[in-house]
């Protein structure tokens, strides 16, 4: 299994159902200190643990394109169509799509992550993106206010860029009405505790609502950097046996920790979809969130109370929470089944295989014109470009002379049953005929924490 | 649920000629076909998630809503024409003033010229131009002045700094207030609060609630503050008491200060002997710059006291220049000099600002011809004038420049980026 | 029987020694010997070649030898040493006095290096003897690996991928009990899918009794 | 005494040391002489090095008279004529035979690989019915073609082990005699045991060898018929293709239970058992072990289930036994079967015989006698000498309690503090150990040889006995050396201390107090540190001019001590060293202090400097608003101590180098004394000698059948007999040395750590290896705990 967080879960989620659905997919990624080669997971998704100290140690090519001989390998030895990557600040994610457009396969994007325009970190990672996504086949963003970032900041045609939200496994994330205290009202919080997260709003407002209300109960998971702030917090209110500090929690104990509240808080700054929001409403819990990213598209409003990104409507918000709880105004119970209704990976990856076909029918560009496309990122950043694209074709000529493609023997495929018949004929067959319809996956940072 | 049938492929797929476009302006511009206004997520409807497409496209079909719960029969790549309808491109740019801009630059100039006297005196001691004692002397005088100007207004300025407090003000974004005692002005810089206090706040960080020197006692614990408005007579004793105290300790310090720097000096004399004159200027310049570049020319009246880091890095230098100086008398008065400089006088710049602003502009004057003076009486009177008019001239220039580059400015704002919390530092 | 593949995949190392045969011996059905070997089949010509090249390599180490030998301590000039001999020596001599310690001393030691221990064939061979157990040998030059597990503690047999360089190469891999780890065959020079397929089968099928046969599936 | 008197000595030690090596009769077997010989010479050579010197004059005689030439022109005709006739000729052969080979099958092969699947699945097909036939072979059978009655054991009935062929006589009543216990009366031990060794109950009939009518007869794998030829070594087994049986035919050479050669699957193990565990157990290598066997934990969920070993592979282990076994197996069937055969065509003897037999009668009478005498005074001599022997070891116990006794159990023993102490500990122990080895070796004479238990044991008990004699020797050639020349050996030592531990550090002082060039160091802190240390400096050279006069004496007690072996004075003198440079040491623990201290002010006034402080309490790094005048006067100090850095810096660097270096001597010293006391000498040279002494597993080797079986017939029938040669591979170079390998990894692991490297950076006190972890080799030849002396006592007795 993936080390679970956001990006990790979504990515794994979906090559499940892909593969259910009659294709091949692998996973391309960084390898950790205990686990690399390969690996294979449930149901035949194959996992390749790149490890990169062995290309640090045998060659001396700068990162751009170090990756680019084991990655052609990979791609060869698999036969691969379609090159996926995701989560936006991955170096391997954005090599991996320049290499598999240096060679000539089709390529799409998924973008996880909100960015801003202000600071220079972010122009930064603007600009990587841009490099990127100025020749990539197709974009996909988890929500609407994702999709508008992701166009401004890579100045995309929209039209070329979908939205398909995350999901959740609405199983892994029963409501459990036993489990929560009938005594006095919990609000969760898990979350790492960052800045970004909105923890110095939660270490303001927790002191003022455990006042305004005495019999409300606190338990908060996540670690980060501001952990301290919140223990100086509890120390200095004395609020220690109100307050109850987990800190880090697994993937999969997050579930057993909602149940026991009845309030989710979620006092971020910014977020591109929140898939922590639906596995709360998923438990059955009431969210009460900031109004901010693309948090406002997630849940419908009866299952959240929206506040503004300050401490007294944070308050407020949560106080207004609590008395519609205490008044069984919100039917919490019910939430497990909507949310099952609204958010499945089988419909993710629905939406994702159209996308693919959408990319197989276009036809290919030369590379004059991928270069044309490079040269329009900017003054110096465009010739930059074209310079690193026409050094990517080159290493590929090389490549070519070294490890001849004859020379590299291609892996067998898993033995997959056959697709599901999820909907009509026309769909069975299809799957039939693009039996070969390999996907490849190709993602980063897979030791990050859990996203939320 | 049954899944929306599969849409056409032509229609949400780009055409390859349309893969690339250079900017997002032109997707603004265009006009909406439809009618409905673009929907803010804020004004939605709650529904409930069950909009059945077939019915949907039977008839004419549904608005397209900005959500992700609901399953619609638009592609997944559709562009409404409420895209982008939240971007909002230079909202907080205020186009600046040239004449606020070149009195905001006094303070600067100030410094710069503190600096500039700080150093010219260092080279006129040095070459026994002028008796160490004669400097250390003078600065400590005006220094006592300028105390005794502080001390004065101190219960004036206690009062504003609280109804700053009050008013929510100067709260930073991020987490720490900037201290236990916001009220220490000079005095407060000398001596903020009992060690124990020390320890406290340092141990506890930043959730402290203002309160009076006089309180500093128990600072370890959440206490609340003595409000405004006790009674008169109550409050005038009570300034009395914390008067008195803070001289005394202010008095200790000073003493503390005065008496380990004396046993100090011998030893920094010798310091630096063997290490050869450019490279102890270049240690200077560089700690200068720091100090110069690091200096907090913003912060009003209510903050304690200079960072410590730009102060820090003044104080060593010149420590590092002292060490040059031949004599133990010249080392103390010269460290003692630039502790009263760099320390002492940028407390009472900002106070003088807070005061009045004609003092603040003569002070200013006063500042710049005293640099300009040192200048001429040790490199040559040629410099000074160059340094009087590139004062004058940096002002000016700078200011226009800086409005001329304002047109420039183009912010996106939006949804997107994070927000910036709002966090009242003030408990009921 | 002899059988003859070309092995499919080769890397940069490959590409200037010739590509391994595959050599499979089966005197009976119980008993199988896979040698996988880059010399030149065993005709003639190729082995006089070979044995010609390692008798040059002798003489020339030799050759090295005597030089420093004869830089060390120079031989006496006097005629005692035999007529035949003797006009050789002086000309080392002669050679060696001509060159410094410094320029010498690493050149022959590198020379002597190359010529002793580098190049030469590597013949990596898996023998598979029914109720006995399998034995993975590995020639290299002039050292000779071998490595017996008897059949009680092999427990599997796989072929796995692993990142090798710059590429993923399939291997061979014998899962032994009570060891951590798996032992490759044929470890040094790795062949393709098609080959380690083939010894897979017919090891698998040679191990174990035939009623053994066919459980385990294709990896 | 003078060097050469050393040998006479030495060959007299020698031969006393080689006489319970030799076998329970007391003669040097030749091949015990050339090892005394050997071991001679080596020590010859290292007590005088003039013979290497005559050795080289030896070699420029040859060379002068053109020795060297005349056997180079030897070894080129050699080689020429070899390469002219013999390869061509051989190759020549082979290609034949594999052309025969290659001919025959390409009719049932193709190139591909289909075609060895269906090979295969065909042969498989034949072989399904009645599977397989397992032979194993000794090949030092007399290649002769006349019948004979193959006799062995039969494991299974697919399973059998040739012992011996029986020539002239009828299978049938072989058998009968067989199963007869009564058969083995002449046996030197309980032949019984020798069974239960082999696990078998008794020897069987398999088969016939060049029974004539053989050919006519069907094969069936309770009697098999097989042919002998003295062209082949091999036999050829007679097995029609209709019988459809594959046949494994596994030939080996018997190993020589005499000679203590012996087949095992895993290594034999120089390093005793328990040693061999607590050698794996060390802190640094556990978690890396924890981690892989959880992975192979998950490795075996991934294996699919196997299925059960059948006994033909379970006995594998047998089978080795009886290979071993055979030797002694085979001699006690030759001599009892001569006896049965002799039994029955007795007749009456002839009178010159019955004066024969008087004779020879009177004289073992007479024998009888004088071993009897013998025998009388024998038990008085070893009593006298076990007694001596549990003294001795009661001695050995109190020295060994005061050597570990140690005040705290936190604290050092006397042994880890200094190398002599240390190097006492070892010979002690092993000289306790001595005995008891010896008593098990001796009871391994009162059972079979083809025991193998017991030869690890035998190679560490003579390899002890050799280190010790080696180290007697070179010390014995070491000692006189240092006895007769001590004052110049005292003067050198003396000088060379003074001149870089008295003399170089001054002049190191005081260059760095007058500001060498380029450092910007603080005159009058370096000037007074410097007078510091020059003080300390002159008032140790003031107690060594006094200790000088008498260095001559200890160099002279350390001579004589060196004639306890050369590792003595090694570790005399690694403690010497250590006690002369004790001023050193202290030096650089007391820069080492200042310069950590001034480090962490330094440190801490630079959050100072910052405006932050650190949090002892979170233990991390608080911002924090000091007060102006703490502010004030910390930046001054921080100034003031950084620029007071580099001075302190310097100093601590010179003596943590000086440091250093001395450790680098010691640890020179201790690898010299690892050397002396565990070089695994007898191991190597009996790797050398006899290789299959030294078992390091099994090895098959694949003959090739055409070539064997066309020997005999040419028919192009394939038979499905594979020829298998079951060799023995020496125990390889590296796994003798592994101790040492391993030993050099825990010291390269421990002190080229960056928590080292830190340490030294920062002036903290370097941590030191465990004693254990060092000396986990030194003692992995003894046991882990010593028997106490009534232990001994009681073995000792018992033993006779």
């Amino acid at each position: 299994m993936l080390q679970s967080g956001g990006v990790e879960s979504h990515m794994y989620q979906l090559a499940t159902k892909l593969i259910d659905r009659g294709h091949k997919v692998i996973i391309i990624t960084h390898s950790y200190k205990t686990r690399h080669g390969v690996r294979y997971l449930t149901n035949g998704l194959k996992v390749y643990y790149v490890p990169f100290f062995v290309i640090y140690r045998e060659s001396t090519l700068p990162t751009v394109f170090s990756f680019f001989p084991i990655f052609r390998n990979i791609l060869i030895r698999e036969k691969i169509d379609i090159v996926h990557g995701h989560a936006s600040l991955s170096s391997l994610c954005h090599e991996a799509i320049l290499h598999a457009r240096t060679m000539g396969l089709r390529t799409c994007f998924t973008d996880h992550s909100l960015f801003g325009f202000a600071d220079a970190a972010s122009i930064l990672t603007n600009k990587l993106l841009k490099f990127t996504l100025s020749d990539v086949d197709h974009v996909i963003c988890v929500s609407h206010t994702c999709k508008e970032n992701t166009v401004l900041r890579a100045a995309l045609d929209p039209s070329m860029v979908s939205v398909i939200p995350n999901a959740v496994v609405a199983e892994n994330f029963k409501p459990d009405p036993t489990a929560a205290s009938k005594s006095h009202i919990t609000i969760v919080v898990i979350s790492r505790l960052f800045y970004n997260k909105g923890t110095d709003l939660l270490v303001a407002a927790i002191p003022r609502i455990c006042e305004l209300h005495p019999s409300v109960h606190f338990i908060i998971a996540g670690s980060g950097p501001k952990a301290i702030d919140l223990e100086q917090m509890l120390e200095k209110h004395m609020l220690q046996d109100r307050v109850q500090m987990l800190g880090p929690v697994r993937h999969e104990e997050v579930r057993d920790v909602m149940v026991r509240g009845h309030i989710y808080l979620h006092p971020s700054l910014t977020e591109a979809f929140g898939t922590v929001l639906v596995e709360a409403a998923s438990c059955g819990l009431y969210v009460v969130c900031t109004r901010v990213g693309g948090i406002p598209e997630v849940l419908p409003s009866h299952m959240t109370v929206f506040s503004r990104p300050e401490e007294d409507d944070l308050v407020s918000a949560t106080s207004r929470a609590i008395k519609e709880i205490r008044m069984g105004r919100v039917k919490t119970e019910k939430f497990h089944e909507q949310v099952k209704s609204m958010y499945s990976w089988t419909d993710v990856a629905e939406r994702t295989e159209r996308v693919y076909e959408g990319i197989c029918t276009g036809e290919r560009v030369g590379l004059m014109e991928r270069l044309k496309r490079y040269y329009g990122c900017g003054i110096w950043a465009g010739k930059l470009f074209v310079l690193c694209v026409v050094v990517d074709s080159l290493i590929l000529v090389l490549l070519e002379f070294l490890f001849p493609q004859s020379g590299i023997d291609t892996a067998r495929s898993w033995p997959t049953k056959a697709p599901r018949m999820t909907d009509g004929g026309g769909r069975r067959d299809r799957s039939k005929r693009r039996g070969s319809n390999v996907e490849a996956v190709v993602e980063e940072d897979l030791n990050g924490v859990r996203e939320n | 649920m049954p899944p929306p049938p599969p849409p056409p492929p032509q229609l949400h797929m780009p055409s390859p000629t349309t893969v690339h476009r250079p900017s997002p302006p032109p997707l603004l511009t265009t006009p909406p076909p439809q009618p409905w206004p673009p929907t803010q997520p804020s004004s939605q409807p709650a529904r409930h998630p069950s909009p059945n497409p077939r019915r949907s496209t039977s008839r004419k079909r549904k608005p397209w809503r900005k959500l992700l719960w609901v399953k619609q029969d638009y592609p997944d790549n559709w562009v409404d024409p409420t895209f982008l309808s939240q971007l909002q491109r230079n909202i907080n740019v205020h186009p600046y003033d040239f004449y606020s801009l070149v009195a905001d630059s006094t303070v600067i100039v100030q410094h710069l010229s503190s600096v500039v006297i700080f150093v010219t005196s260092f080279i006129a001691i040095s070459a026994e131009r002028v008796s160490p004692v004669a400097v250390a002397v003078a600065s400590s005088a005006l220094t006592v002045a300028g105390w005794a100007i502080w001390d004065m207004g101190y219960e004036k300025r206690e009062a504003a700094t609280d109804m700053r407090q009050l008013a929510g003000l100067g709260a930073a974004p991020h987490s720490r207030t900037p201290s236990g005692n916001l009220v220490g002005g000079m005095t407060g810089g000398l001596h903020s609060r009992t060690p124990s206090g020390n320890g406290a706040s340092g141990a506890a960080g930043s959730y402290f609630p203002p309160y009076p020197a006089s309180t500093s006692g128990e600072s370890g614990s959440p206490i609340k503050k003595a409000p405004p408005e006790v009674s008169p007579e109550v409050d005038k004793a009570h300034m009395k008491h914390a008067q008195r105290a803070r001289r005394l300790t202010t008095a200790k310090s000073a003493a503390l200060i005065y008496f380990t720097l004396l046993g100090l000096s011998p030893i920094l004399r010798s310091l630096t002997t063997t290490i050869s004159v450019d490279s102890i200027w270049a240690i200077a310049t560089w700690l200068f710059l720091a100090n110069c570049l690091g200096f907090d020319y913003g912060s009003g009246v209510e903050v304690k006291f200079p960072a410590s880091l730009p102060t820090n890095a003044a104080i060593t230098s010149s420590v590092v220049l002292a060490s040059r100086l031949p004599d133990t008398t010249h080392v103390f008065s010269l460290i003692l000099f630039s502790i009263q400089v760099f320390g002492l006088f940028p407390v009472f710049r900002r106070y003088l600002k807070h005061v009045s602003w004609n003092l603040h502009v003569l002070l200013t004057v006063v500042l710049v011809l005293g640099a300009a003076g040192g200048l001429g009486a040790v490199v040559g009177w040629g410099w000074s004038v160059v340094w009087v008019c590139g004062v004058i001239g940096g002002m000016g220039g700078c200011g226009w420049w800086l409005i001329g580059l304002q047109k420039y400015k183009n912010e996106i704002h939006g949804p997107w980026d994070p927000a910036r919390p709002v966090i009242r530092r003030q408990w009921e | 029987m002899r059988i003859t593949i070309l092995n499919s995949p080769q890397s940069i190392t490959k590409m200037f020694t010739k590509p391994p045969k595959l050599r499979i011996r089966t005197p009976s059905s119980t008993t199988v010997e896979f040698t996988l070997s880059n010399a030149p089949p065993p005709t003639l010509p190729h082995t006089l070649l070979t044995h010609f090249t390692s008798l040059l390599r002798l003489i020339l180490a030799a050759t090295t030898l005597l030089l420093l030998l004869t830089k060390f301590q120079p031989p006496p000039y006097s005629s005692s040493i035999h007529p035949l001999i003797h006009p050789i020596l002086a000309t080392f001599s002669r050679f060696s006095t001509s060159l410094q310690w410094r320029h010498l001393l690493p050149a022959s030691a590198v020379l002597l290096y190359v010529l002793l221990f580098i190049g030469g064939y590597t013949e990596e061979s898996l023998v598979v003897i029914r109720d006995l157990g399998v034995q993975i040998t590995t020639k290299t030059g002039w050292s000779t690996r071998s490595r017996f597990i008897p059949t009680e503690r092999v427990s599997d047999m796989w072929i796995c991928e692993g990142f090798r360089g710059f590429e993923v190469r399939f291997y061979l891999a014998v899962v032994v009990e009570g060891e951590e780890g798996l032992v490759v065959v044929f470890p040094t020079l790795l062949p393709g899918r098609r080959v380690l397929e083939l010894v897979w089968r017919g090891a698998r099928r040679c191990l174990h009794e035939p009623k053994h046969i066919g459980d385990g599936v294709e990896r | 005494m003078r060097p050469l008197s050393v040998i006479p000595i030495y060959s007299y030690l020698l031969f006393h040391l080689l006489a319970p090596n030799t076998q329970p009769r007391l003669k040097l077997t030749t091949k015990k002489r050339l090892l005394a010989i050997l071991v001679f010479i080596a020590g010859y050579i290292t007590a005088r090095f003039s013979l290497i010197t005559q050795a080289v004059e030896l070699a420029y005689f040859a060379w002068d008279n053109g020795v060297v030439g005349r056997a180079t022109k030897g070894f080129l005709i050699l080689s020429l004529f070899f390469f002219l006739f013999f390869i061509p000729i051989e190759r020549i052969a082979s290609r034949e035979t594999s052309l025969v080979s290659t001919q025959s099958r390409r009719a049932s092969s193709s190139v591909g690989a289909g075609a060895f699947t269906n090979h295969c699945a065909a042969t498989m097909a034949s072989g399904n019915e009645n599977g397989l036939m397992r032979i194993f072979w000794p090949l030092d059978f007399p290649r002769r073609s006349e019948p004979g009655v193959l006799v062995g054991w039969r494991n299974s009935e697919h399973d059998v082990f040739v012992v011996d062929v029986l020539n002239g006589v009828d299978s049938r009543r072989i058998g009968r005699d067989l199963t007869s216990t009564n058969l083995y009366r002449k046996s030197p031990h309980s032949a019984t045991r020798l069974f239960e060794l082999c696990g078998q109950s008794a020897l069987h009939v398999l088969g016939n060898v060049n029974e004539p009518a053989a050919s006519a007869q069907k094969f069936g794998p309770s009697h098999i018929y097989a042919y002998t030829q003295k062209s082949s070594r091999y036999p050829r087994i007679h097995c029609p293709p209709s019988s459809g049986i594959a046949i494994q035919v596994i030939l080996f050479e018997r190993p020589h239970p005499h000679r203590m050669q012996y087949l095992s699957l895993r290594p034999i193990s120089l390093a005793l058992e328990d040693r061999a565990e607590d050698m794996e157990g060390e802190a640094d290598e556990t978690g890396e072990r924890l981690r892989r066997e959880e992975l192979v934990q998950k490795l075996r969920l991934h294996s699919v289930k196997r299925p059960q070993p059948t006994e033909k592979e379970r006995s594998l282990q047998m089978i080795v036994d009886q290979v071993n076994c055979s030797h002694e197996m085979r001699v006690l069937l030759k001599e009892n079967i001569s006896l049965l055969i002799g039994r029955r065509n007795r007749r009456a003897l002839s009178v010159s015989e019955r004066v024969v037999e008087g004779a020879t009668g009177l004289w073992k009478g007479f024998l009888d006698a004088l071993m009897r005498a013998v025998w009388v005074m024998w038990p008085l001599v070893t009593n006298c000498f076990v007694v001596l022997i549990v003294v001795w070891r009661l001695v050995a116990e109190t020295i060994l309690k005061v050597l570990e006794w140690r005040l705290r159990p936190e604290l050092a023993a006397l042994k880890d503090i200094s190398a002599t102490a240390q190097q006492f500990d070892i010979r002690l122990q092993q000289f306790c150990y001595w005995p008891i080895q010896y008593v098990t070796l001796r009871r391994r004479k009162k059972d079979w040889e083809s025991v193998t238990s017991s030869h690890p044991d035998y190679i560490r008990f003579y390899n002890s006995l050799w280190l010790v004699a080696n180290d007697v020797i070179i010390g014995i050639a070491l000692g006189s050396y240092i006895i007769e020349n001590a004052h110049i050996v005292a003067h050198q030592i003396d000088s060379h201390l003074h001149a870089y531990t008295v003399e170089g550090m001054k002049g190191m002082i005081s260059w760095l107090m007058n500001l060498p060039g380029g450092l910007k160091l603080n005159q009058e802190l370096g000037s007074f540190l410097g007078d510091l240390f020059l003080w300390v400096i002159d008032y140790w050279a003031d107690t060594m001019t006094s200790i000088r006069p008498h260095l001559p004496r200890v160099i002279y007690a350390i001579g004589f001590s060196s004639f306890a072996g050369a590792s003595m004075p090694i570790a005399l003198f690694s403690d010497l060293l250590s006690i002369l440079t004790l001023h050193i040491y202290s030096f650089y623990i007391a820069s080492a202090r200042i310069y950590n201290w001034q480090l962490s002010i330094i440190i801490s006034l630079f959050h100072l400097f910052r405006g932050k402080k650190r949090n002892v309490l979170r233990n991390r790094i608080d911002s924090c608003d000091y007060d102006l005048d703490q502010l004030l006067i910390g930046t001054i100090l921080f100034t003031l101590l950084i620029f007071l850095l580099p001075t302190v810096l310097v100093f601590y660097l010179t003596f943590a180098s000086a440091r250093m270096a001395i450790i680098m001597l010691k640890a020179t010293l201790e690898t010299l004394l690892a050397c002396l006391n565990h070089f695994p000498l007898f191991a190597l040279m009996l790797r050398v000698k006899d290789s299959k002494r030294l078992p390091g597993g099994i090895r098959f080797e694949l003959k090739n059948t055409r070539a064997i079986v066309a020997a005999f017939d040419n028919s192009d029938t394939a038979p499905s007999i594979s020829y298998i040669h079951l060799k023995s591979t020496p125990l390889p170079f590296r796994a003798m040395f592994h101790q040492y390998f391993q030993l050099g990894q825990r010291i390269r692991g421990h002190y080229v750590s960056p928590h080292v490297i830190l340490c030294l950076m920062t002036g903290q006190s370097v941590p030191p290896i465990h004693r254990r972890n060092l000396y986990s080799m030194q003692y992995s030849m003894l046991p882990t705990k010593r028997a106490g002396p009534w232990e001994l006592w009681g073995r000792l007795v018992e033993g006779k």
